[in-house]
């Protein structure tokens, strides 16, 4: 019983606080919306105390990791998970968004008359799943957590169940998850095979470490060992297929249009958002860790499909005139950036921290220009399963400038206009991508950029111009600003993202020794 | 050739030919009745490879659960074949589908080749029921329920918890997609 | 012809998972990829058991059970999804699935 | 004291300048006698200067203006023999116009505007005169056409005046872009612009120069100057008022050009030389020719100028810039009166500038008559007025240094003749040919008093010996080399027969005859045209403007519309447009060709597992 | 912090501040926002005198520096870092006339929205304080886009005749250019290991490091078509002349005026003394595109018919003398740009004024309709012919001097003649459409359509409120032209300072001792073919 003790002393449940706080709350928002008396009159209680709950795990978070407990680089569960600044730094990524999707979530639940309970506990377990999957050392872990997050994703994209987009957008964003975890899983199958046992499958054994086959640093070592094993490079081109198709990059990008065009606003943003920072965060573990040895292999690979995600996020995006699927477009774009950088942290291996903070901030700043740009869209009063469309913003500025300027700063920081944060966050790629001399991505980044900004700027044209005039039988649309009563909780989201959007586009202190 | 290896071959061609003909049958009833001959056929395979653990749980879950839901389901939907239709697009891309899966397996072939494992025969190493659990890391290989639990319980108590909750928010979601809706009209 | 080793079963499982693939890429009715998405899976579990067995390790073997486990959710929640759909729509057929496009 | 004189010139006229421009814009007749008294102030300045030199003594000043990196700029001071020459001429004709423009512009709405102008015209030529560096000259230089432009364009509502500014201002910017290059290529060959130090270097070293240098200097002289093929702006220019016409248009600003020569005289090569005497004798002949059938009485003087001017170039061609200077300071008197004199017919005549609509003016205004006269002699050539000594000097290095230019010059001095005659003809003489003529009167003092001033000048001024030797010391040495020369009784002859024949020719044509047009039109209608249409130049330079030019200009902008707007910007846009729908296109959301995509992708991956890499 | 350096920073933080408050505060209370506006308008006009009054001209370091070394960004070595030197003291100042002239007819202007006009037009200006004052190359380029996004915005917003496309097009050609030019700025923040990100830390470290030939030309190529796209260098110049004849005044004034000098300072302030070599070998080549601006766009600009657009056009003409003097890569190329610059700031946001003025009054741009206007706008034609003859480098305006001094520059090299000659043809050109203009608009007898404006809507002089904005940019001009020792001083201290690598025959254009020098210089002069072959050359070759 030894070993059992070990095991047992090994789980540190303690360290997973957030999570498990995050998990329980999921199940009390359950309860709280099984027994809430009123259902009708006060239907968001459960949303209220959602929010609540978030913001206050996040604030307790934040205060934890800054002030009590920074320490570094520990590991749990038998070396399943690891947690260390970066962890906390991703947790608080994570709540933030999860906190912005909630909020943003009342707003659009209460528009739409659909459940608070189920909803907000999706999102919260889904949060959880994701702080440890970018915690996981181990692939079994991964997986697990990974499929949580999925299959809490299944049902909030098609969470809107009245409407045909979103349950379409469901179904294919299940079938393709589910695929995509399939060449994930074989991937990580093929790893544990040759793994498990080296001699018998071609490869050299990494050596008599005790160490647990399915970890990461074990992968690390044998992939260090037989950077030439077929098997195992399949399993790593299999393990990244799947993560790319996380993060929607080439050619696993898709679906992105679709599924975004279909799910409800809130669920897109956090798609946006989490699920693709999620990828991001993992690659970033992986290349830096168990995917060391294969760097040289990797990088040509990343690099093709970096500049093809680039071009093809961009050009795509161009021709759109639906605004939720062009930002899933312009995300997929942002995603090929991201690459580079993560193609720069390999570069960089050993002294990896620069290009890592460089695609944090990135993804920080993407997560408020996200936020603010689905705040504001969440806002509008649309026809039944209508499209948003560019020409529902015509003439914001005129009727509400203040959502307009809040808008415009999300749309310029994506843009990557000067002064906003985004610019910043792609400057310090362009940056490791120089110092890492991918030239050949860079110039692809930067076409990329310019194209980008037809679209950006159709959208700030949409904001801030007239309207075009239109001809004599043309309908006119109907105003979709209307009912903006009652929300000013996501006003003031909107308005607290925008603002600390453009203090980062001037100044980055706390990033600022990190990079 | 001994009986272990016919078997294989009985069951693999099981497995198979029942998945092929899941993939091709006209009517969804006829398609879940292969998968499940399939289903069993892999389960025999675990068998062979004395995980029969897995084997019951196989059948179990998906056999047993698994394909009667889809049955179920095919059944309320009254879904009928594909359309009788077979027009050029559908025939090309058929082919297509085809072709592709078959560049897929040759590049599994060439890869399993380098591998060098086609050709030789390997060792089968015979399992030591009465070994430890565990090495401290890694958990050992038996044909006893005792290990899968000791795995669970100890270094798998996470993942297993995650599951907990994935079936959790598995449920929600189907209770989501599902549940009459009672507040709206129309 | 030799006996049956490990490769062979690796070769199974490869084929399973490719029929599977297959099966995604041909079939139009949705239930039908959902189960060929399930064969995949399978072939999957078998190789990984073959792993597992092959090396004498039981990690590859739970694995496997949380495997089953996430396609049986994934199975739930698919099917509701159709049968909601089905509800809206009226077709299970992934041709019919175009409301999201351009 | 010279300093402060020399500054107080600059100064003084353009204070006055601004003055006027910020103050005195609506009052014309305080900005009038500013002015005017500006004008006084000028000359009394520049007599201290020049005769509180020494005879000989040259005077310089200098102060840094400004540096950039290796080249420094120094705002400097040269008063030397043909400075003081010029000084006298321009303030003192200067002054006298200014006069003269108080009568002669009673009348006119803007008139602060124009004695502003003529400020700063005043201020331009003194720094024309005074700077001794090129590029100084080169800054007054172009001011100089700014005020031209400005006062050409007096009368703007007239489309006349419009344009005639416009070709003005740019066909002298022509001859200022070759002026431009001369300075640059001398200061990068002589590591210097100024003047004297310029003299020193070249007199050092006279490979240094070059022939192509010295062209490109003389480009300013013709542009300026108004010197072939830039000639065609200065009978335009008299859409001005008349009397800037007599000051920037005959007496000052042009003959600049010639001073500009002078000043550089030390670097022109003998080719060079030679050129520009060749090119100044053709144009000599070729105003008078243009000048003969012209009817508007400014448009003959002004080609009349052209054509002393061409005589200027010319001796200053055949080596006797000394004699250039002398002919420009008699040419200046007797122009500016003839100028004046026309100012006052026209005045007279409420504006009427065509001569065959005078006639009979003697009798009306006989101080204008007899002052134009004495212009008329002096300009013909008739023995011991101004005229005959600086041009009969010039007619004499001709004949004596080379053949060529003295006949060409000769056939001009005959022309000059018969033109002036004709104009005296048909304007003074005979009958009242309309209303205007026939209602004319004396002008006023304001205006008469300058006539006289300088019909006595254009009498006496040949005689050199009568002007302080402070005013004339530059002339002297070419003026006693001519002396020198052999021909003397010869020259006075064929000077006689040039003017008396002229004199008769006209006399036959238009003398005490009632004509009320051209009788050479009936007679010989192909000369006339051709005289007329002043050999064609203008239609030319019109047809290049019209028909080559401007489609040429219209062609650019459509290949730049075609090629850079089009092709290239557009191009890439359209591309980028063609790609985005083919990109777009994928995302058709049909479940089976996503599929499709993930296969392809993961054979993608595996292949290139299995390829790529160090495999390769 | 003494007085000084607090002008300085207010000159930028002041308008930046109220354009923020106009914005959020003031949107619909149009006669507060005006009067914010005044101040932010009117105090970095007053600091920029100020500044450029008290500024030592012959100090060749920086004066009035600020610096605040934690913004975020200091692992890049990108700090705050304010200051002015011989070159930016007179462009700061510059900005600061244009900036509150353009701001006075803005607040003068009926522009519907006026508070969001103001406010934007505040940020812009605080953004073209900013990009003078920064010593820090990063925070240079920053407030360049700061500025520049505005104008997007107010080009679309209030722009004239194609506004929506008009606005669309410039936005991604400059961001292009931009872009293009960030590549060269990371280039250089990347390669050379300098402790700061700003001009005199990255020359010190280039002149004791050096970059190697191939690198420098790499370098220089970004950075020389980033800039040039956004100088509307040729052939990317078609964005210029469109967008100047749809903008707003204020905004054809602030960017045509000011903005657009943003590519030329960084040439003159980074580009060619870091990188020589890549400037010398890039200049011929730059001469030739140079005179393209000249010639080409010389000979477009006389066949507009468009007031607008022809001042645009002229502008981009102008434009290539500036480059002119910097292919020529000599300290008196630059100055004598550096000098063309502000005053050709000044001339073309006057013409643009002026072109306001005009449209006002005859209801048209259109040359060809309007006609005679002189008689009834004197001081309107007075101020007219000023700007144009400064425009076509009238002595006594400030282009003058630029211009002769880029001539000047250009006969250095007896190589470069065809080039002096052809370029010396622009002063032709210039003179050809300026002068027309003037005749037709001003000259003249009226036309119909200025008759029938008439009848409709009284035509008249120029009114104070109109003539205070005119002013303020015509006696700098003057000042200049009159007295060009008073910025050429500084510039000429600054200039040499940075050009020294440059001009001494003996430097090895910061090379590692490998490279000889009299490769580079042979190579340099081909220009064009050697900017090609160079990217078989290592990039790495100096580091």
């Amino acid at each position: 019983m030894n070993s059992f003790l070990q095991f047992s002393e090994n789980n540190l449940w303690g360290e997973l606080w957030p999570e498990i706080t995050l998990a329980l709350g999921a199940v009390f928002v359950l309860l709280v919306d099984l027994f809430s008396k009123n259902k009708n009159g006060s239907k968001n209680i459960c949303g209220i105390f959602a929010v609540l709950f978030q913001a206050v795990l996040l604030i307790y978070h934040l205060l934890d990791y800054l002030l009590f407990n920074h320490t570094f680089d520990r590991s749990s569960f038998s070396g399943m998970l690891r947690h260390g600044f970066q962890g906390d730094v991703i947790r608080t990524f994570f709540l933030l968004s999860s906190l912005c999707v909630s909020i943003i979530g009342n707003r659009y639940l209460t528009v739409n008359k659909l459940k608070f309970g189920e909803f907000h506990h999706l999102t919260m377990v889904a949060t959880a799943g994701l702080m440890l999957l970018c915690q996981s050392n181990n692939f079994i872990i991964l997986f697990v957590a990974l499929e949580t997050v999925a299959l809490a994703f299944y049902p909030l994209v098609a969470f809107n169940r009245s409407s045909e987009k979103s349950l379409e957008a469901g179904i294919k964003y299940l079938v393709f998850g589910a695929l995509s975890s399939a060449l994930l899983l074989l991937g990580i199958v093929f790893l544990y095979g040759v793994g498990a046992n080296p001699s018998a499958w071609g490869a050299i054994s990494p050596g008599d470490y005790k160490m647990d086959f399915l970890s990461f640093e074990y992968v690390g070592l044998l992939l260090e060992q037989n950077p030439d094993n077929l098997i195992l490079r399949s399993g790593v081109v299999l393990v990244l297929s799947g993560i790319a198709f996380k993060i929607g990059a080439a050619p696993f990008q898709i679906w992105v249009p679709d599924v975004y065009h279909g799910s409800p606003v809130p669920v897109t943003a956090f798609l946006a958002v989490s699920s693709k920072a999620a990828g991001f965060f993992l690659l970033l573990t992986l290349v830096n860790g168990p995917l060391l040895g294969m760097t040289d292999f990797l990088l040509p690979l990343l690099g093709f499909v970096a500049t093809f995600t680039i071009l093809f996020g961009n050009l795509a995006a161009c021709a759109q005139q639906k605004l939720k699927r062009m930002l899933g477009l312009s995300g997929v774009a942002h995603a090929g950036y991201l690459l580079v950088a993560v193609m720069a942290s390999m570069h960089l291996a050993g002294d990896s921290d620069r290009a890592v903070w460089a695609i944090y901030f990135y993804l920080f700043m993407y997560l408020l220009a996200s936020f603010i740009i689905f705040g504001v869209m969440s806002l509008i009063t649309l026809d039944k399963d209508s499209d948003y469309e560019f020409q529902n913003f015509e003439g914001l500025l005129k009727k509400h400038p203040w959502l307009a300027l809040c808008l415009l700063v999300g749309v310029s920081s994506l843009a990557g206009i000067p002064p906003f944060s985004g610019f910043i966050a792609k400057l310090m790629l362009f940056n490791v991508a120089f110092q890492t001399k991918l030239y050949f991505s860079l110039t692809a980044m930067v076409i990329g950029v310019v194209i980008s900004i037809y679209y950006y700027f159709g959208w700030i044209r949409a904001i801030c111009f007239e309207p075009r005039s239109r001809f004599d039988d043309e309908e006119v649309p109907q105003d979709p600003w209307i009912k903006l009563d009652q929300i000013g909780l996501l006003k003031l989201a909107i308005l607290l993202l925008a603002f600390t959007s453009l203090v980062f586009g001037i100044w980055q202190g706390p990033f600022g020794d990190a990079f | 050739m001994n009986t272990v290896d016919i078997l294989f071959y009985l069951f693999s061609t099981l497995a198979l030919g029942g998945g092929f003909l899941m993939v091709c049958s006209k009517h969804p009833v006829s398609a879940a009745m292969f998968m499940i001959i399939s289903l069993v056929g892999v389960a025999a395979l675990f068998v062979l490879l004395e995980a029969f653990f897995l084997a019951v749980l196989q059948i179990l879950v998906y056999a047993g659960a698994v394909m009667v839901l889809f049955l179920f389901i095919i059944m309320l939907l009254d879904v009928g074949p594909d359309g009788g239709k077979a027009s050029r697009m559908k025939l090309i891309s058929g082919f297509a589908g085809g072709f592709a899966v078959a560049l897929l397996v040759v590049v599994f072939l060439i890869m399993i080749q380098d591998s060098g494992l086609l050709k030789t025969d390997s060792q089968w190493l015979p399992i030591n029921d009465s070994a430890a659990l565990t090495d401290g890391t890694n958990l050992h290989f038996s044909t006893s329920v005792k290990n899968f639990g000791f795995g669970l319980m100890t270094k798998y108590m996470l993942p297993l918890q995650i599951s907990g909750f994935l079936l959790l928010a598995a449920m929600v979601g189907v209770i989501v997609l599902s549940k009459k809706e009672q507040g709206t009209k129309n | 012809m030799e006996s049956v080793s490990p490769s062979h079963y690796l070769f199974i499982s490869l084929l399973l998972f490719s029929i599977g693939f297959f099966g995604v890429l041909l079939r139009r009715n949705l239930l039908l990829i959902l189960m060929s998405l399930e064969l995949m899976l399978n072939g999957i579990n078998l190789a990984l058991v073959t792993f597992s067995r092959t090396s004498l390790n039981l990690d590859g073997s739970i694995f496997v059970f949380f495997i089953m486990t996430v396609a049986a959710a994934e199975v739930a929640v698919g099917l509701a999804l159709l049968v909601a759909l089905y509800k809206k729509r009226g077709s299970v057929f992934s041709e019919d699935m175009n409301v999201l496009t351009n | 004291m010279a300093e402060l004189s020399s500054h107080s010139l600059l100064l003084l006229p353009l204070i006055s300048a601004f003055i006027t421009l910020i103050f005195l814009r609506r009052k014309g007749n305080i900005a009038a006698l500013l002015s005017v008294a500006t004008s006084g102030g000028i000359l009394v300045f520049a007599s201290s200067l020049i005769f509180g030199l020494g005879e000989d003594e040259v005077f310089v000043w200098s102060a840094p203006w400004f540096s950039l990196s290796s080249w420094q700029l120094e705002f400097g001071v040269l008063i030397d023999g043909p400075a003081k020459t010029l000084l006298f001429v321009v303030s003192f004709v200067g002054l006298l116009i200014h006069i003269f423009s108080l009568g002669y512009m009673s009348d006119d709405q803007a008139k602060a505007r124009y004695f502003g102008g003529l400020s700063i015209f005043m201020f331009s030529m003194l720094g024309i005169t005074l700077s001794d560096n090129l590029i100084m000259i080169f800054v007054f230089w172009e001011l100089v056409g700014f005020s031209s432009y400005l006062l050409i364009a007096h009368y703007f509502q007239t489309d006349e005046a419009s344009q005639a500014s416009k070709k003005a201002f740019i066909v002298n910017r022509i001859g200022d872009f070759g002026f431009l290059l001369g300075i640059i290529l001398t200061y990068w060959t002589f590591g210097t612009v100024n003047l004297q130090e310029l003299s020193v270097t070249a007199d050092l070293d006279s490979g240094m120069t070059s022939t192509l240098l010295c062209l490109l200097l003389a480009c300013g002289f013709i542009g300026k100057s108004a010197q072939f093929p830039l000639h065609v702006w200065l009978p335009d220019a008299m859409a001005g008022p008349t009397p800037v016409s007599a000051l920037i248009h005959a007496a000052t600003m042009v003959a600049a050009g010639i001073f500009l020569l002078i000043r550089i005289d030390f670097l022109f090569t003998p080719e060079a030389l030679q050129l520009i005497g060749l090119m100044g004798s053709v144009m000599g002949l070729y105003a008078g020719f243009c000048a003969l059938t012209q009817s508007d009485i400014k448009k003959i003087l002004a080609y009349s100028t052209l054509s002393q001017l061409g005589y200027m170039a010319a001796a200053f061609g055949l080596g006797m810039p000394g004699i250039a200077l002398f002919h420009l300071m008699t040419h200046a008197f007797f122009k500016a009166l003839m100028f004046l004199g026309s100012g006052s017919v026209i005045h007279a005549c409420h504006h009427e500038q065509n001569i065959f609509n005078y006639g009979g003016l003697r009798q009306k205004m006989p101080l204008t008559a007899y002052t134009f006269l004495a212009g008329v002699l002096a300009i013909s050539g008739v023995h011991f007025f101004s005229g005959y000594f600086s041009k009969d000097a010039i007619l004499l290095g001709a004949y004596n240094l080379n053949s060529v230019v003295f006949i060409i010059l000769y056939l001009g001095a005959i022309l000059t003749s018969v033109y002036m005659f004709r104009l005296y003809f048909l304007t003074f003489c005979g009958k009242p040919r309309s209303k205007s003529s026939s209602n004319a009167h004396e002008s006023s003092v304001l205006m008469t008093g300058p006539l006289i001033v300088l019909g006595v000048l254009s009498v006496f001024g040949g005689f050199h010996a009568l002007y302080p030797t402070h005013l004339v010391s530059f002339m002297l040495p070419d003026i006693e080399r001519v002396g020198e020369m052999p021909y003397h009784l010869w020259m006075n002859v064929l000077g006689a027969v040039a003017w008396v024949g002229g004199l008769l020719i006209s006399w036959r044509f238009y003398g005490n005859k009632n004509i009320s047009e051209e009788p050479i039109k009936e007679r010989v209608p192909a000369l006339f045209q051709l005289s007329r249409s002043k050999l064609f130049f203008d239609e030319v330079y019109e047809f290049y403007l019209k028909k080559i030019q401007y489609p040429f200009f219209r062609f650019i902008e459509v290949m730049e519309l075609l090629f850079i707007s089009g092709l290239m910007v557009r191009g890439a846009a359209g591309i980028a447009g063609i790609f985005a729908l083919l990109g777009k296109s994928f995302y058709s959301g049909k479940i089976h060709s996503y599929s499709f995509w993930f296969i392809l992708g993961t054979i993608g991956f595996l292949a290139y597992a299995i390829l790529g890499g160090s495999n390769l | 912090m003494t007085f000084d350096q607090l002008l300085l920073l207010g000159a930028i933080i002041v308008p930046a501040a109220l354009g923020i408050i106009i914005l959020v505060f003031f949107m619909n209370d149009h006669t507060r926002a005006k009067r914010l506006a005044w101040i932010a308008f009117t105090f970095p006009f007053i600091a920029g005198i100020f500044l450029f009054a008290g500024f030592d001209p012959y100090n060749d370091g920086y004066s009035y520096e600020i610096l605040f070394d934690r913004m975020g960004l200091q692992a890049l070595g990108i700090t705050f870092h304010l200051g002015l030197n011989g070159v930016s003291a007179p462009l700061f100042a510059m900005a600061g006339i244009v900036g509150f002239s353009a701001g006075f007819a803005a607040i003068k202007s009926q522009a519907d929205r006026i508070s969001l006009y103001l406010g934007l037009l505040a940020f812009m200006q605080a953004g073209l304080m900013g990009l003078f004052a920064s010593v820090d190359i990063f925070f240079y380029y920053l407030f360049h886009e700061f500025a520049l996004i505005p104008t997007f915005i107010m080009i679309g917003l209030w722009g004239g005749r194609d506004r929506r496309s008009v606005a669309l097009e410039i936005t991604i050609y400059l961001t292009l250019g931009a872009l293009i030019s960030l590549g060269g700025l990371v280039a250089l923040n990347v390669l050379v290991d300098a402790p700061k990100f700003d001009f005199p830390s990255l020359s010190e470290a280039i002149l004791s490091d050096g970059l190697g030939v191939g690198t420098q030309k790499k370098i220089f190529a970004l950075l020389l078509f980033g800039f040039g796209i956004l100088v509307a260098l040729f052939p990317f110049h078609t964005w210029a002349p469109r967008g100047y004849e749809a903008a707003p005044t204020s905004v054809s004034m602030l960017h045509a005026g000011v903005l657009k000098k943003f590519g030329l300072y960084g040439l003159v302030q980074l580009a060619i003394p870091l990188l020589p070599a890549g400037g010398i070998s890039w200049g011929p080549f730059l001469l030739w595109l140079a005179l393209g601006n000249i010639i080409i766009v010389g000979a477009i600009t006389i066949s507009q018919s468009n007031l607008k657009s022809m001042i645009g056009n002229g502008s981009v003409m102008h434009m290539g003398y500036c480059f002119l003097g910097l292919g020529v890569c000599s300290s008196l190329g630059a100055s004598a740009t550096v000098m063309l610059m502000c005053a050709h700031g000044l001339s073309v946001s006057l013409m643009f004024l002026l072109a306001n003025f005009i449209y006002k009054r005859s209801g048209s741009l259109e040359m060809d309709e309007i006609g005679g206007l002189a008689k009834q706008t004197p001081m309107l034609a007075c101020f007219f012919a000023a700007s144009t003859f400064a425009t076509i480098g009238l002595p006594g305006f400030g282009n003058f001097w630029g211009e002769f001094a880029i001539f000047l520059s250009l006969g250095e090299y007896t190589d470069n003649y065809i080039i002096l000659f052809l370029a010396a043809l622009g002063i032709i050109l210039s003179a050809i459409f300026g002068l027309r203009a003037m005749s037709r608009i001003f000259f003249g007898a009226k036309t119909d359509e200025l008759l029938a404006f008439e009848k409709k809507n009284s035509i008249y002089d120029l009114k104070p409120f109109e003539i205070i904005p005119t002013v303020v940019i015509v006696v700098p001009l003057l000042f200049i032209g009159l007295w060009p020792r008073g910025i050429s001083e500084g510039i000429d201290t600054s200039v040499s300072s940075r050009f020294q690598s440059l001009e001494n025959p003996k430097s090895n254009f910061g090379l590692p001792d490998c490279c000889p020098v009299d490769e580079v210089l042979v190579n340099g002069k081909k220009g064009v073919s050697t900017g090609n072959t160079s990217n078989k050359e290592n990039m790495e070759g100096g580091k």
